[in-house]
C-alpha cells in the first residue's frame, strides 16, 4: 500500500486503469452486460471529475485572492491555515449555512433551476478534457465540438437567472451577459477551427497526440488563433476586462443579484470552473496538453493550465472594464475579422505546405 | 419489448410533429407559434436522421439534409423574430389574434 | 479523396452562371447601399436593373451553349429551365422597374430593397433548375427568405408589418410540412434525387402493386408544402392579407415570379420525380384545382380592396394552372408553362396599374377606381386589357392559356374539371367586369386626372406587349415550350 | 432491457412531455425553456442514431442560437405578469381534433408501410464524411445555404434596425442580436 502512493503520483493513468478494471470485474461478476458496465464506469468517472472540480475551485478561489492581494500590495487571507489556504473552505461552509432566500415574486421553477443548469454545464465540459495520458472521462470523437455546444447552456442559465429574478438589474445583467457570451462564442469557435484544420480531428486526445514535442505545439502555427481564443474565452466567462454583466458599480451584481446562499455558491463555482476549463482547453489545443518530459503527464497538464489561469487572473486585476458598446464593437469589428483572417491564412498554409 | 428500430423513431417523430401542429393551431403568442414550428422542424429532423441510419446507413444523406435543415431553421427564426419585434413596436403585443387590422 | 478536377469544376459553375452573376451583383448593390451616406433611389435601382438584364442575357447564353446537368445531377439547365428562368427574370425586371416610386418613398434601406429582391431572385432561379430535393428545398427557402423581409418593408406601416408576420409564420409552417414530406419521401425511396426517386417509386409500385399509405401521406405533405408556396386553396389563407399589406411591387413579385419558380419546381417534382405515383396525386390535384377556382373566384366577388381581389383572383389562377397538371403529359406541362407566361404579363400588368393608381391617390379601394377612364384613359385602358387577359378573353394571351389548359384536361378525360373551370370563368368575368364598368361608366363625379410615371409606363408597355404578342403569335413559343416539356418528361 | 432501449424510452418521454409543455404552458418563457429541453432531447436521439456530430450541431445551433434568440424575443415582448393571461385561442378543440386525427393517420400509415431497412453498419466517422460531402456532392446546397444565411442576416438587420425617426423605444440590443445568430449558424 505504501508503495502504491508514489507510484500513483507518477503513473496516475495506470492507477486509474487498474481501478476501472477492478470495477468492471466486480460489475461483470454481478452479471451486468457490457453496455451497463461502461455506463457505470462513466458515471463513476464523472463523479471523480466533479470531486476534482470542487477541489480545483477551492484552490482557485484562494489563489485568486492571493494574487489580487499581491498585485495590490496586500497580503490577502492569512488567518485560516498556511497563508490562508483553508480560507475558502471556511467561506464555503459559511455560504452553505446561510439562509437560502427566495424573493417573493420570482418565477420559482426557473429561479431554482438556473444555477443548477449553469453549474452542470460548467462541470460537463470536464468530460472531454484530457487531464493526462489516459486520464479522460470519455474521448468523444467530437470532443471540442462537444465542449463548444455544452458551454451554450451557460448562456441559458444566465438568461434564466436574469429573467426569473424579476429584477431589472438582474434582467439587464442577464441580457448583457447573454449578448456578450454569444458574441464572443463566434470568434472563439472560429479560432478553435483553425487548430482543427491542422489536426483534422475533433478528438481532444488526438489533438494532444499530434503535439508530441515542444515545436509541434499549435501555438507556433496558430498565434492569431491563440490570441483570439484567449480574448474570446476571457469574455466568455465574464471576467474583467469583460465583466460587464456583473459590473457591481452599475448593475449591483447583474444576474446574481437576487441569489443567495447555496444557489449563489453554484454560480460562483461555475465561474471558477469555467476559468479553469478555458485554460485547460487552451493547454490542450495550443500547448501540447499533457505532453512534456520527465514529469508525469497529469502534472505537466496542471502546470500549463495553472500558468494559463495565472495569466487570466493577472489580466483581471490589471485592466479596467470595457464599456458595453466597446465590448460588442470589439467582438464584431475586430475579433471576428481577425478570426476569419486566421482561418483563411490557415487554409492557405495547409494548401501550400501540406 | 423488441429492440428499438426505425418505426419507433418515426413514431416519435410523428408525435412531435403533431404536437407542433397542435401548438401552431392553438397558440396565441406569435413566438409560441414559432416554437411550434421549431418542433415540427425537429420532428422532420428525427425522421431524416432515422431514415438515414436505417435505410441508407452507408451514406450520410439523412444527416446532411438534417444539418442543412438546422441552418435553414436558424435563418428562418432570425427573420421571423425580427418581424415579431417589429410587430411588437406597432402593437405593443404579439398576440396573433389581436394582429388583425386586415381580416385574417 | 479524388483529385480536384478543374474541367469539371468549370463545367459545373458555367451551368449556374446566371445565378452567380445575379448573386455577385446583388452583393455589389448591397455594398453600394452601405457606402453612400444617403442612397438615392435611382442608383441602386438602375444597377439592379442592369444586373437583371445581364442575368437574363447570361441565362439565354448558358441555355444556348451549355445544356446539361451539373453538380452530380442535382442541377440542370434544360429547356424548361430556360423558359422558366426567363419568366422569373421577366417578373423580376418588371418588379424592379415598378419599384422605383415605392423605393423613392422609403426613408432608409433603399439599396437593401433591391439587394433582397436580387437575392430572392437567385433563389427562384435555383428553384427552377434544382433536380434534387435538398437543393430544391433550400432554394425555396432562399427565395422566400427575402420575400418575408420585403413584405414587411414598410416599417412604419402596421399593415406591412402584419403582412410580414403572417407570411413568415405561414411560410415557416409550410416549409416544415414540406420538409416532413421530403423526409418521408427520402426514407421510402432512399434517395433525394428526383430521377432516382422516380425509379424507386416505380420499383415500389412493381413489387407491391400499389403505394404504401406512408407514400400517399408523404405526397400529401409535399403537396401541402407546395400549396402554401403557390397560394393554392385551401392553403391560401395567408395570401390576401400578405398581398394587401405588402408594398405593392412586392405583392406583384411574390404573386408572379415566386409562383412561376414554384410551378417549375412543381413540374419537376410531380411530373418527373413522382411521375410513377401519378395515380396517387392526380385526383388530389384535380380536387385542389377545382377548389382553387371556386374559392378564389367566389371570394373575389365580395372584396372591396383591389389588392385583395387580385389576391383571390390569383388563387383562382393557380387553380386554372393546375388543371393542366391533371393531364401529366407533354401537353399538360406545355399548358402550365404557357399559362405561367401569360399570367406573368397579365397579373404583373394589373399590379403595375394598381401601383400607378395608388402612387397618385394613395388608395387601393375598388370604389376609388370609379371613373378612372376619365381621369387617365391610358391607365384605364391598360388595366382593362390586363383584367380581360386574366379572365381569358381573346385576343389576349390569357385566352390561349386557358384554352391550352382546358384542352389538356379534356384530353386526359377530366371533363368535369373543365366545366368547373368554364363556370368559374364566368364568375371571374363578373368581378373583373365590375371593375372595368366602374372605370368606364362612373357613378357620380370624378376627381382630378392621374399621371403615370415614366418608369411605370415602360413597365406597362412591356406587359402589354407580352399580353398581346403571346395572344396573337403564340406559335413559335408554344413549339419551343412543347419541346422543353418533351425533354423534361423524357428525363433528358 | 438494454441501455439503448432505456435511453430511447427516456428521451422519447422527455421530448414528448417537454413538447407538450411547449405548446400548452401558460408562461411563454417556460415554453421557451421546455423547448430547449425538447431540443436537447432530440440531440440525444441523434446520439442514439449514431450521429454525434449532428447532435453537437443541434445543441450548438438550436440551443445556443435559436432558443436564445427566442428567449431574447420573449424578454423583449413579454412580462412575467403576462403568465396569467389567456394563452390559447378558441381553436383548442379544432387543434386537438386535427392533430390527434393526423397522428392516428400517420401512425397507421407507418404501421402499414414496410420500409426496407439495411442491416449494414453505419458509416464510421460521420463527421468527416459529412464535411467531405458538404464540399463535394452537396457543394451547391452548401453554397446556397450561405447565400440564404446572408439574406437572413441582411433581412433581419433591415427589419430590426430602429428607424432613426421612429419614436418607439425598444431595448438596446434588439437590433444586433439576429446578426449574431446568423454568424453562429455559420459556425
Amino acid at each position: 500500500m505504501t508503495a502504491l502512493i508514489p507510484q500513483s503520483i507518477l503513473e496516475l493513468d495506470k492507477l486509474v486503469r487498474t481501478i476501472a478494471d477492478a470495477i468492471a470485474a466486480v460489475l461483470q461478476g454481478i452479471g451486468l452486460g457490457p453496455a451497463w458496465v461502461t455506463l457505470i464506469q462513466l458515471s463513476i468517472a464523472c463523479l471523480v471529475v466533479i470531486a476534482f472540480a470542487a477541489v480545483v475551485v477551492l484552490f482557485l478561489v484562494w489563489w485568486e485572492r492571493k494574487i489580487s492581494a499581491h498585485i495590490q500590495m496586500r497580503l490577502g487571507p492569512m488567518r485560516v491555515g498556511w497563508h490562508g489556504a483553508l480560507q475558502t473552505i471556511a467561506d464555503a461552509v459559511k455560504l452553505l449555512q446561510k439562509e437560502d432566500i427566495t424573493p417573493t415574486n420570482v418565477d420559482r421553477p426557473i429561479y431554482f433551476w438556473a444555477p443548477i443548469l449553469t453549474f452542470v454545464a460548467a462541470v460537463a465540459v470536464y468530460v472531454t478534457i484530457p487531464f493526462g495520458k489516459g486520464l479522460i472521462v470519455s474521448d468523444l470523437n467530437i470532443g471540442i465540438l462537444y465542449i463548444l455546444s455544452i458551454t451554450t447552456f451557460t448562456v441559458i442559465g444566465l438568461l434564466m437567472a436574469g429573467w426569473s429574478s424579476n429584477n431589472k438589474y438582474a434582467l439587464l445583467g442577464g441580457f448583457r451577459s447573454a449578448a456578450q457570451v454569444i458574441s464572443y462564442e463566434v470568434p472563439m469557435a472560429l479560432a478553435i477551427m483553425g487548430v482543427v484544420m491542422f489536426t483534422q480531428t475533433l478528438s481532444m486526445v488526438e489533438i494532444v497526440n499530434q503535439q508530441q514535442s515542444f515545436t509541434h505545439w499549435y501555438i507556433w502555427r496558430q498565434p492569431i488563433g491563440f490570441v483570439v481564443y484567449m480574448i474570446a474565452a476571457t469574455a466568455e466567462c465574464n471576467r474583467t476586462p469583460f465583466d460587464l454583466p456583473e459590473a457591481d458599480s452599475e448593475l449591483v451584481a447583474g444576474f446574481v443579484t437576487e441569489y443567495s446562499g447555496m444557489k449563489f455558491a453554484m454560480f460562483f463555482l461555475a465561474e471558477f470552473l469555467n476559468l479553469f476549463s478555458i485554460s485547460a482547453i487552451a493547454t490542450t489545443l495550443f500547448f501540447g496538453g499533457w505532453q512534456g518530459p520527465f514529469l508525469p503527464s497529469w502534472m505537466w497538464f496542471m502546470i500549463k493550465t495553472l500558468i494559463g489561469v495565472f495569466v487570466l487572473m493577472w489580466v483581471r486585476w490589471t485592466y479596467p472594464r470595457l464599456r458595453v458598446d466597446q465590448l460588442m464593437g470589439f467582438a464584431w469589428r475586430f475579433l471576428l475579422p481577425a478570426a476569419f483572417v486566421n482561418l483563411i491564412l490557415t487554409g492557405l498554409l495547409i494548401a501550400v505546405f501540406l | 419489448m423488441p429492440s428499438i428500430g426505425l418505426h419507433h423513431y418515426l413514431a416519435l417523430s410523428a408525435v412531435v410533429f403533431c404536437i407542433g401542429i397542435y401548438g401552431m393551431l392553438t397558440r396565441r403568442n406569435a413566438i409560441g407559434v414559432l416554437m411550434s414550428v421549431e418542433l415540427m422542424f425537429n420532428a422532420a429532423n428525427i425522421a431524416l436522421v432515422a431514415f438515414g441510419r436505417f435505410v441508407t446507413p452507408q451514406l450520410v444523406t439523412g444527416q446532411v439534409v438534417a444539418a442543412f435543415t438546422i441552418a435553414v431553421a436558424a435563418a428562418e427564426a432570425t427573420v421571423a423574430l425580427a418581424i415579431v419585434l417589429l410587430i411588437y413596436q406597432h402593437h405593443r403585443g404579439i398576440d396573433v389574434d389581436r394582429i388583425n387590422i386586415m381580416k385574417w | 479523396m479524388s483529385a480536384f478536377d478543374l474541367t469539371k469544376f468549370y463545367a459545373d459553375w458555367q451551368i449556374i452562371l446566371p445565378e452567380c452573376f445575379l448573386f455577385v451583383w446583388a452583393l455589389f448593390v448591397l455594398t453600394l447601399a452601405t457606402l453612400g451616406k444617403k442612397d438615392e433611389p435611382g442608383r441602386s435601382g438602375t444597377f439592379a436593373l442592369w444586373t437583371i438584364l445581364g442575368a437574363l442575357i447570361t441565362a439565354v447564353w448558358v441555355g444556348v451553349t451549355a445544356d446539361g446537368a451539373a453538380f452530380g445531377g442535382t442541377f440542370v439547365f434544360d429547356r424548361l429551365a430556360v423558359v422558366f428562368k426567363e419568366v422569373v427574370l421577366g417578373g423580376v425586371i418588371l418588379t424592379a422597374i415598378s419599384s422605383i416610386g415605392t423605393v423613392g418613398r422609403l426613408e432608409v434601406h433603399r439599396g437593401e430593397y433591391y439587394g433582397l429582391i436580387l437575392l430572392s431572385a437567385v433563389g427562384m432561379l435555383l428553384m427552377v433548375s434544382a433536380t434534387e430535393l435538398l437543393t430544391l428545398y433550400i432554394a425555396i427557402e432562399l427565395s422566400t427568405m427575402g420575400l418575408y423581409v420585403l413584405a414587411a418593408y414598410h416599417k412604419g406601416s402596421r399593415r406591412s408589418a402584419e403582412a410580414g408576420l403572417k407570411y413568415v409564420i405561414l411560410g415557416g409552417i409550410s416549409s416544415a410540412i414540406l420538409l416532413y414530406g421530403v423526409a418521408w419521401l427520402y426514407g421510402l425511396t432512399g434517395t433525394t434525387n428526383l430521377a432516382a426517386i422516380k425509379d424507386a417509386v416505380m420499383n415500389i409500385y412493381m413489387s407491391t402493386g400499389g403505394f404504401p399509405p406512408a407514400m400517399t401521406l408523404a405526397l400529401i405533405f409535399v403537396l401541402a408544402g407546395f400549396g402554401f408556396k403557390l397560394a393554392l386553396a385551401p392553403f391560401h389563407m395567408w395570401a390576401p392579407d400578405v398581398y394587401e399589406g405588402a408594398p405593392t411591387p412586392i405583392t406583384a413579385f411574390l404573386s408572379v415570379a415566386s409562383k412561376a419558380a414554384a410551378l417549375a419546381a412543381f413540374l419537376r417534382v410531380f411530373f418527373v420525380g413522382l411521375e410513377s405515383a401519378a395515380m396517387a396525386w392526380t385526383q388530389m390535384i384535380a380536387a385542389l384545382a377545382a377548389l382553387g377556382m371556386i374559392v378564389g373566384n367566389v371570394t373575389a366577388i365580395v372584396q372591396t380592396n383591389i389588392k385583395r381581389m387580385l389576391a383571390y383572383s390569383s388563387v383562382a389562377q393557380i387553380g386554372y394552372i393546375l388543371v393542366g397538371a391533371v393531364a401529366r403529359d407533354t401537353w399538360g406541362a406545355t399548358a402550365i408553362s404557357f399559362y405561367t407566361m401569360a399570367y406573368l404579363f397579365a397579373n404583373m400588368g394589373a399590379f403595375i396599374c394598381v401601383i400607378a393608381f395608388s402612387e397618385r391617390t394613395g388608395s387601393d379601394e375598388i370604389a376609388d377606381y370609379n371613373g378612372l377612364a376619365a381621369r387617365s384613359p391610358v391607365l384605364a385602358a391598360f388595366f382593362a386589357l390586363f383584367l380581360l387577359s386574366l379572365t381569358g378573353i381573346p385576343p389576349t394571351a390569357g385566352f390561349l392559356a386557358k384554352y391550352y389548359v382546358f384542352l389538356a384536361a379534356v384530353n386526359a378525360g377530366y371533363l368535369w374539371l373543365v366545366i368547373v373551370g368554364l363556370l368559374t370563368s364566368v364568375i371571374a368575368l363578373y368581378y373583373y367586369a365590375t371593375v372595368i364598368r366602374k372605370m368606364y361608366f362612373p357613378s357620380g363625379e370624378t376627381a382630378s386626372t392621374i399621371t403615370v410615371s415614366k418608369s411605370l409606363t415602360l413597365a406597362l408597355v412591356i406587359s402589354t406587349i407580352g399580353v398581346l404578342f403571346f395572344g396573337v403569335f403564340p406559335g413559335p413559343f408554344v413549339g419551343w415550350i412543347q419541346n422543353a416539356a418533351q425533354m423534361l418528361l423524357a428525363g433528358k | 432491457m438494454d441501455p439503448i432501449t432505456l435511453a430511447f424510452l427516456a428521451l422519447a418521454f422527455l421530448i414528448i412531455v417537454a413538447s407538450l409543455f411547449v405548446v400548452s404552458s401558460r408562461n411563454i418563457f417556460h415554453s421557451a425553456i421546455f423547448l430547449i429541453l425538447a431540443l436537447f432531447g432530440v440531440a440525444g436521439i441523434f446520439v442514439l442514431l449514431e450521429a454525434p456530430f449532428l447532435a453537437a450541431a443541434q445543441v450548438l445551433i438550436y440551443v445556443g442560437a435559436i432558443s436564445i434568440l427566442m428567449i431574447f424575443a420573449v424578454m423583449l415582448t413579454a412580462r412575467i405578469a403576462d403568465g396569467q393571461l389567456r394563452y390559447t385561442n378558441e381553436q383548442v378543440p379544432t387543434g386537438l381534433l386535427v392533430s390527434l386525427g393526423l397522428l392516428v393517420v400517420m401512425l397507421y400509415s407507418l404501421w402499414q408501410t414496410p420500409i426496407p431497412t439495411s442491416a449494414a453498419a453505419p458509416v464510421s466517422g460521420a463527421g468527416r464524411k459529412l464535411g467531405e460531402l458538404f464540399l463535394t456532392q452537396y457543394v451547391l446546397p452548401f453554397e446556397i445555404i450561405s447565400v440564404l444565411l446572408l439574406t437572413a442576416l441582411i433581412g433581419a438587420l433591415v427589419i430590426a434596425k430602429k428607424d432613426p425617426r421612429a419614436a418607439s423605444a425598444a431595448d438596446d440590443s434588439a437590433a444586433d442580436v439576429p446578426a449574431r445568430e446568423r454568424e453562429r449558424a455559420v459556425v
